[in-house]
């Protein structure tokens, strides 16, 4: 299955890319799709242990299970107001 | 007024229909212009008490000068969790009528961020209300701050 | 901005001065206008919240439809209360920023009888300083407001 | 001695009068001008006993002596916000 990913923020700046698509096995957790991230994104392996995660532009958990086609948006610490 | 009959029942709650919050994610600026315009649009003739935040840019943070400032939002997330918490607001406070708007892009010192306005039949309500709100919005809107300094920049949390 | 060389020691708080307390009884109309401007005259560079209390005339009050309001106020014990208020809110927010006007004289469902604007660097200042002098007028300053209804009119506490 | 009254409110409704003069034994206090002001005053009477009152500008308490030339004002409960 895949998901797409989005960047905001540090992550956006990080990468260079606003978006993208991530290959998972089916079944697979936020918690993988972090793990498999950090290490196809080295530039993103500091940045995404102090970020939350939202699925499908709500705030999932680490073992919160993804489908095809999900939106997946790791969240670094927030800045409004 | 329009059904004087009535007046001894519908006194105690103005008859008029509260708005539904206001909510947005925006580019242009939140100048007093739009400030009064969303404060005129959650005040119905039974708002006693409007209590409105600004949140400005200001030239320094953390000890260090800031020159400017960028946010930016998760857009379709941040309205979305504005919107919950607008239903949290309008649950504790049903007597409430609620704006929330936060700009993205660049901002200058002085510039105003984020704007939230309450109008509420009484003050400690629409105290509570607009407190509420703007705390609950900087606790889970996905939304950025890059600070810009003369010497660098950083996305900054808080 | 004015002098680079001393960023580093002014950076925590701006080194623009505090603007003097806005104090005033009037019988000019408190609009979108009159607000933005008192807004704009307490926000400094160093300012990054601003909370702004709007009382407003309803429609309704104890059960009575109101019509309209006429408020009356000792003018000049009116203004030194609430210089005495100001004072306060500097010793116990020195950051702080406040403007605070009342109107009196005939007022008409939905203006605005009463403006308190607070300004500070955080935001909890802002709200705690902007409530404690609305508070603070409420009980204090000598200013009378009068209902008129559709049938009879009282000088009304609260 | 005399002090100044002013009247607000209820109180310049019940009077008819913005402000008049009033003139007390030396050495009166707020208290004995009240007394005096409702006997003077009978459409006072009722409303006196719910004011406080104001000395040259200030909160006063019932004990507190007036001097000639003062400014002494009733204040009715308040409706101010």
């Amino acid at each position: 299955m895949q998901v797409r990913i989005r960047y905001f923020a540090a992550l956006r700046e990080a990468v260079g890319e606003a978006e993208e698509a991530l290959d998972l096995p089916d079944g697979a957790t936020v918690a993988q799709a972090r793990g498999l991230l950090a290490e196809r994104r080295p530039a993103l392996a500091k940045l995404l242990p102090a970020c939350a995660a939202a699925v499908n532009r709500g705030y999932a958990q680490a073992e919160t299970p993804l489908s095809d086609g999900a939106e997946l948006v790791f969240i670094p610490p927030l800045g409004g107001g | 007024m329009a059904d004087e009959t009535s007046a001894e029942t519908s006194a105690e709650t103005s008859e008029q229909a509260l708005p539904a919050p206001i909510i947005h994610i925006t580019r242009d600026p939140l100048d007093g212009e739009a400030i009064r315009a969303l404060e005129q649009a959650v005040t119905t003739a039974g708002a006693g008490g409007i209590v409105t935040f600004a949140g400005v840019v200001r030239d320094n943070a953390r000890g260090k000068r800031v020159r400017a400032l960028e946010y930016d939002a998760y857009p379709e997330m941040a309205e979305s969790e504005m919107a919950r918490i607008a239903a949290e607001v309008a649950q504790r406070w049903p007597e409430s009528a609620l704006a929330m708007v936060h700009r993205i892009g660049p901002l200058a010192i002085g510039e105003c961020s984020v704007v939230v306005v309450a109008a509420c039949p009484h003050r400690a309500e629409a105290f509570e209300a607009c407190r509420y709100a703007i705390d609950a919005l900087k606790a889970s809107v996905p939304i950025w701050k890059k600070e810009i300094y003369e010497d660098g920049q950083e996305w900054v949390e808080g």
